[in-house]
């Protein structure tokens, strides 16, 4: 199974999303593209701010599991294209962390798929955040489905 | 050697993120165990990974030289 | 009713495209952002293919539409933000032609929401489009369901 | 007066974007008949919109001074 680079050191820039955007332009066989951006929230619990989430992965299982789930994907769904991307350490509040990004010839499948990628990397790839509030102290971040 | 990684708020528990024990003919849930034992670690706080797939029961399974074994609280991805 | 800016004069460019994205980093609610982006594909009918589409509108009746759109999205999904472009003018194969932006709390909504205003819009916004070909004959566009 | 709308196809057709008529007492289905049969349009291939609303059902709407008709052929946005 191919290995593509997911992993991203700090938070993923709006300009590296034009940049994937933009490379797509010469595939002129795609009519509709769906994206999912994670962003950072500044939740407020128990009257502490999150400042900011620190993300690490076991990344070599992590790789595994999201090659296993673009098969899947692929197999699924009519994609023409699907790339995905996650960031690693301090994401601040506001910043994007996670870039899901799949095409196709027609729109119709793309948000089945983007869906299942978005909801099936939370649940099964491991991946870790360190909740940081604003007066440093920390929570760890739990998916809960 | 065997290696056993921990990671987020386990690598946090044990102030430790891989080592390398000694191989010995154990199944993997007399390891964990002595992980447990180890590091007082809460059992429900963690799934087991062994060579980056996850088990679900760790009876059954004797350790192999050069096994990595992964700690894994809860993810957090997205 | 409020009526945005919806129609852009040309194609939509991915550094429009990243500029929106920038402009929702500071709402620290957010947690998941969803775009459609709808490209012109360079079909092949008849052995002739496409190399534009050229779009007009019913200017008035459509921004009266979107708005009605986009109030019927708010009150079925849990949005926090929602922005719809479309081109007008000929857009060449590859380029960007329609893009939905739809930003919320939680993921959970935002890939039925990006689908409702996507399917809403072609089914009932006076959009028109001429394919051209490459050899300057063109054809009418019509969206089939 | 009132204001005829073409779109897409149909101004293709026509050769016409938009035009003034004299205001009649007419029913809408009145109208369109008389645009048929002045530019020779197939009924089937238009939808009516008066005011900005697609209309279903000309026959029972009479046409007031300054309605905005518009004959639209078949969407193509996205």
């Amino acid at each position: 199974m191919k290995k593509k680079t997911v992993f991203i050191e700090g938070a993923i820039s709006p300009n590296f999303i034009s940049e994937s955007i933009a490379k797509h332009q010469s595939k002129h066989t795609i009519g509709g593209h769906n994206i999912f951006l994670g962003q950072v929230r500044a939740d407020v619990i128990d009257a502490k701010t999150v400042a900011a989430i620190d993300f690490t992965a076991y990344e070599d299982m992590a790789l595994e599991q999201i090659a296993e789930i673009r098969e899947k994907a692929f197999e699924t769904y009519d994609l023409t294209c699907m790339h995905i991307y996650h960031s690693l350490g301090k994401i601040k509040a506001g910043e994007i962390c996670f870039f899901v990004f799949v095409s196709s010839k027609h729109s119709k499948e793309v948000y089945a798929a983007t869906e299942y990628l978005v909801n099936t990397i939370k649940k099964n790839v491991p991946i870790f955040g360190k909740e940081i509030f604003e007066d440093d102290t920390h929570q760890w971040k739990t998916n809960i489905k | 050697m065997i290696t056993i990684k921990y990671f987020g708020m386990l690598a946090e528990h044990t102030q430790c993120s891989e080592e390398q024990l000694e191989f010995k003919p154990l199944t993997l849930s007399e390891l964990v165990q002595d992980l447990k034992v180890k590091y007082q670690l809460n059992p429900a706080s963690f799934h087991v990974a062994l060579n980056h797939k996850l088990v679900q029961d760790c009876e059954d399974i004797t350790l192999q030289l050069q096994d990595e074994i992964a700690l894994l609280p809860p993810f957090a991805g997205g």
